[in-house]
């Protein structure tokens, strides 16, 4: 890997984490809505798997999908603005948080009916395979949406047409506020992939390289032709399943076996009414953003203030993609409609 | 012996007494047991009865649904909970084809006392996925009741009378309400089940309304009074069956009817009231019976369009107003 | 120029020629290929086309269906065939939270040529499980729209025009239209896809009805002819979006409205169209809007049973003089 | 095994065919309607597994389910009556050929929706196990059946939960014309228990001894309160997917590749139009009858005229009870409603 590229992902995970708690305080100032998933903890998984991945590759994902689309390269203001309801939101205002779409992209959308994302996954799949063009579809899920009929139904048929579609797990042990060994017999959700004949394997989602290894990896075997592949990610999340989840049903004892350290974090969650606990929140155990700057540094790869000078970026780059949602404009109820209609065109119905 | 309380506190105290009543009854669905559920409604209930009898599920509304029609096949009293009336679609197969047709086709072998509950409805900017009714769905369902509580009372009283029934019954609950507060006697006698109830007497027009629709309607009712116009308020409680002669009465006497219903109006379930009615007292209106409903459109995350997509108080009040003016002179 | 042909086969050319004319149009669905369709109307596609395009899946729905989403998404022109709308419950999540609302949800973005094709309807004595129309569910679907083709004239057009549209389309056929014929004439232009047609000029009441109701409409406006009563017969083709212009203009003239319908009455399709007539055309009827519809009950195996569950020719006929006697002095 | 269970046994087995050849005879005479499913070929799975269960079990079924009624002691008449849509059928004609009902012997139904069955089953599972009773619930399903997404999502919840349930896969290697390599990737339907920990083996369906044992063996674990298992028994059927299908996907190599006379199949076979050829029907190779009973002689278990009086006792059952049939009296529009009403006893809806 070059330092180019190690930059750009540390980069990511920066801004992923300063984006999220960002977007989490300006929740609880009212300017964003509805659910919202935050993604601190699981950063390396977004940015390991997206980063080896082509531009004509396409990406679906779910409703906790703004790291996601960052790294795959929509501006922050954009996302920034669809979590606001603005026009200037990649998805005009009408999706949110949980339904961010990006056509030029190859982000088919963030989806929130747990299952989703399978079916169109192999959908995508199947319209490349159809076409034996040499792209690969990146299908995410979590562990509690395995247990979703679609799951099973679509990887056999993705093993069976030989679709190349990479089921990506993000396997942070819990499906809100159920823990695995509670919602799986099987509770490495990797093992699952046997009764398909699915290659599979699982790897440590708190490590960006290690992630971002493995899915070169299964990406280049989906390219000879071989059908899908399964990896699973083991990450956590340090945050509640969403903004209206204080996460208490998670024992201390285990939340503290995770702690270390995580600065931005605590502050930010000090200042959240019914939220993680700054105990809870300094949960960083493994956290993923420290371990990639431990490694870095180990390796020679952050020298003088690289760091610094990236984390001063990110944050321009989060405030500017704050003020740049304020600034956008109110979609309209023309813009609903016309959002609506967009596959109209000039047909005539009646 | 009223107190208020929330109507998530009268759904949790309606399971707490049935599960202390019969041994039959459990409860089950995605984080119901130790997380206390989405809205609170089983909080405290896995710590009172255990892990068997307050279930947490896996993500699989299809199959746990299911799980809930054999359950009830073996004599159990299961009170299903999908956690909302959204993820419900991946259940269909299980309540309408399985849950509402065993006992016919077995020729009446087996009952189903099997209850599903969920909320449905637009909440706050939870946008197009999940922010849906969707009651019409289960209302073209012989073998099947719906049931749609608007208040504390009603959520207590008609959650028990969906377990102690032994046919399949939908209670549609919704996300707004359950953090709206009012009163509840648990020692108040209970209404039939599907029985509609006038929220409010008047004489110049029936509204008809369910579920959070009806709180809107009473509060347009409120803001017509002061212009001096009184219109009847019936909160239908049920979906399927509908209490048609409360209707009919109430029409019978104010000659005009309005239907206000969070979903889009076409094909809606105020199409049913509409189409009833209008055939029913089609010779005491004055007026063309009208739905007032959401537009058709997905609803949009943004808020000011999800506000501006469904009825709104003084959109009830606006509608009432050119009823009336419009009805006089034809 | 024209020929008979059954309704299967209209299809199965409608598929044949838009497969030919573009090839990011592909079938798929259980037996589709192979096996040439449980009703024949893909026979000859899988040996022409290729299994790519003319695709045998497993007994999996739900995702079969979100397949289509996905490649409809990736620009194809997916044709989904489910083997009959009992089976589409398990699809519903694809059609209503997918297909419906992702082109609106992402903004704008992304079309969503999608058709999703299946029969419905009672047959011959499948029981309860395969007895349904319940195409009152896709009705109530902002987003999605729904063709009822009544003819293989329609078969033909209304397919190849929703495989050739950018929005999410379901097209119900029915099981005992398969087997029925008509002409076909390959050269006629089409009408707009979802005009609603009129089947029988008549001045004493209109009769809206589709898919296989139409023709049982049209016998008995035979039969009423020879005695005296002149009914007109719409053919809706069409359940969302309806052609209320055409519907209007007749019951305008005709002054009186049965609606009939296979399915059971109660919230079904047939409810959204008296009430909206009921609504508009309330100054110009004479009596009570009606609908003539299924018994509500689950379908029984029975054969008799199965016959006296829904709509007749003798029923229609009937109901007509009933409405028409009773219309002259309310 | 006792003699007398192994003459049962055989007696279910000819009965099962006699009585589904007369059904298909019925069913040309127009006596029976809808789709009519038979189950020629296959009799050994229902035959062993049923009669290694006990009466305070549970049975689940398909559409394809007359036999399983009948081994599991619904009376033929009765099973018939309810083919003709009679009033003294086990579902007083309400629910036909695919949906038998008996309560009294715990059948809890066939169910035509496929992959119905799982959901059901579990959830009988559920009750048992709550209850803590000594019972099973067994669930079957074809080779079709398992790529439903309730077959994964209920095995998961089975074993999650330790429910005794055993799921009983019905491979006849068809999904109406869709051959098992055409509808799944992994062939071998047992492998999939894999994926849920399950434990599950696969025996030979068209021998009725070794199904029998294989469930006694199974049933017998289950009963430890090990939790559920899965049992895939490799069958064929004869006929096509039911009588509105005449086979006919079927290459004549496959079908013959199984050949072996069984005779009655053919007498029948040459009277229906539209059917599987004569040839077809011939294909009784690895029949389970033949073998079974060769296997008996082979173990001197069918002394003198034996198989004959049995056969004979079998024919007629069969018209017995399609005499009952016929003579029962059509159901009313008022046993309609009231099969409806069953569950609303005096309850005051209004
Ligand atoms: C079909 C369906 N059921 C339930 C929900 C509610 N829900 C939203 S997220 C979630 C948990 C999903 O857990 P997991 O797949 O592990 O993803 P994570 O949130 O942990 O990233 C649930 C139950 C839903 N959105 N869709
Ligand atoms: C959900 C659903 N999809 C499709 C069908 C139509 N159908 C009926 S039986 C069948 C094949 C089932 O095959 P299998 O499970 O192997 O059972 P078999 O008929 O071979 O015994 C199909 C596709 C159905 N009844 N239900
Ligand atoms: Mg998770
Ligand atoms: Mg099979």
């Amino acid at each position: 890997m070059d330092q180019e590229t190690r930059l750009q992902m540390l980069h990511d995970m920066l801004l992923a984490r300063a984006f999220e708690e960002r977007a989490a305080e300006e929740y609880t100032k009212g300017n964003i809505g509805g659910f919202l998933h935050l993604y601190p903890g699981e950063e390396a998984v977004a940015v390991g798997v997206l980063h080896a991945a082509e531009p004509s590759d396409y990406v679906v994902s779910t409703y906790r999908e703004h790291v996601h689309a960052m790294v795959r390269g929509m501006p922050p203001g954009v996302v920034m603005a669809e979590l606001f309801g603005k026009r200037d939101g990649c998805s005009r205002g009408m999706g949110g948080s949980m339904h961010l779409f990006d056509r030029e992209r190859r982000f088919m959308g963030g989806y929130a009916i747990v299952g989703e994302t399978y079916p169109v996954a192999i959908g995508i799949g199947y319209a490349i395979a159809m076409r034996k063009l040499p792209e690969a579809v990146i299908c995410f899920f979590g562990d509690g949406a395995v247990n979703q009929g679609t799951f099973h139904e679509s990887l056999n048929m993705a093993a069976l047409w030989k679709l190349p579609v990479l089921f990506v797990c993000e396997n942070n042990h819990y499906q809100i506020g159920t823990e695995i060994h509670r919602h799986s017999a099987v509770t490495e959700v990797y093992r699952r992939a046997c009764a398909h004949r699915i290659p599979a394997r699982k790897a440590d989602g708190m490590d960006v390289f290690e992630v971002h290894q493995a899915t070169r990896m299964a990406l280049d075997q989906i390219r000879q032709d071989t059908g899908p592949y399964l990896l699973e990610f083991e990450t956590y999340r340090f945050r509640g399943h969403s903004m209206a989840d204080p996460g208490t049903y998670r024992p201390k004892v285990e939340v503290q076996a995770k702690e270390k350290e995580d600065p931005v974090a605590v502050a930010i969650a000090e200042t959240l009414p019914g939220y993680p606990t700054a105990e809870q929140i300094a949960a960083a155990g493994t956290d993923s953003i420290t371990r990639m700057t431990d490694t870095m540094n180990a390796g020679g790869h952050l020298p003088g203030d690289t760091l610094q000078r990236i984390e001063a970026q990110v944050a321009q780059e989060v405030e500017e993609a704050v003020a740049f949602a304020q600034a956008s404009p109110e979609p309209t109820m023309e813009d609903a409609r016309a959002a609506l209609d967009c596959n109209r065109g000039m047909e005539v119905l009646i | 012996m009223t107190e208020e309380v929330f109507y998530w506190q009268a759904l949790n105290r309606a399971l707490d007494a049935e599960l202390a009543a019969d041994d039959a009854v459990f409860v089950l669905g995605e984080d119901v047991g130790l997380y206390g559920g989405s809205y609170r409604v089983t909080e405290g209930l896995y710590a009172k009865y255990g892990e068997w009898r307050v279930r947490d599920t896996p993500i699989s509304e299809g199959s746990f649904t299911g799980l809930g029609v054999g359950a009830a096949l073996a004599g159990m009293r299961p009170v299903v909970e999908i956690m909302t009336i959204n993820f419900s679609l991946l259940a269909l197969d299980a309540i309408v084809n399985m849950a509402a047709k065993v006992p016919f086709m077995s020729g009446g072998q087996f009952p189903m006392p099997l209850v599903v509950r969920m909320p449905g409805g637009v909440a706050k900017q939870l946008a197009a996925q999940h922010s849906q009714r969707l009651e019409q769905m289960y209302m073209n369902v012989p073998g099947l009741r719906l049931a749609v509580p608007s208040t504390p009372q009603d959520a207590w009283w008609q959650l028990r009378q969906a377990i102690r029934s032994d046919e399949p019954i939908v209670l549609l609950e919704h996300e707004l309400l359950y953090f709206s507060k009012g009163p509840l006697d648990v020692t108040a006698g209970a209404p039939p089940m599907h029985r509609a109830a006038v929220r409010r007497k008047g004489a110049d027009l029936t509204l008809v309304a369910w579920s959070r629709m009806v709180d809107l309607s009473l509060r347009a009712a409120g803001r017509l009074a002061e212009q001096g116009i009184e219109v009847e308020v019936i909160d239908l409680r049920s979906l399927r069956p509908i209490d048609w002669d409360t209707c009919a009465e109430s029409v019978q006497r104010t000659h005009n009817l309005l239907v206000v219903e969070e979903d889009s109006g076409f094909a809606g379930a105020g199409a049913e009231v509409v189409a009833t009615l209008g055939e029913r007292c089609f010779f005491d209106l004055d007026a063309p019976p009208r739905r007032l409903a959401a537009e058709e459109l997905p609803i949009p995350y943004n808020r000011n369009l999800e506000a501006a997509c469904i009825p709104t108080v003084s959109g009830i009040v606006q509608t009432v107003k050119e009823m009336l003016e419009g009805g006089e002179n034809p």
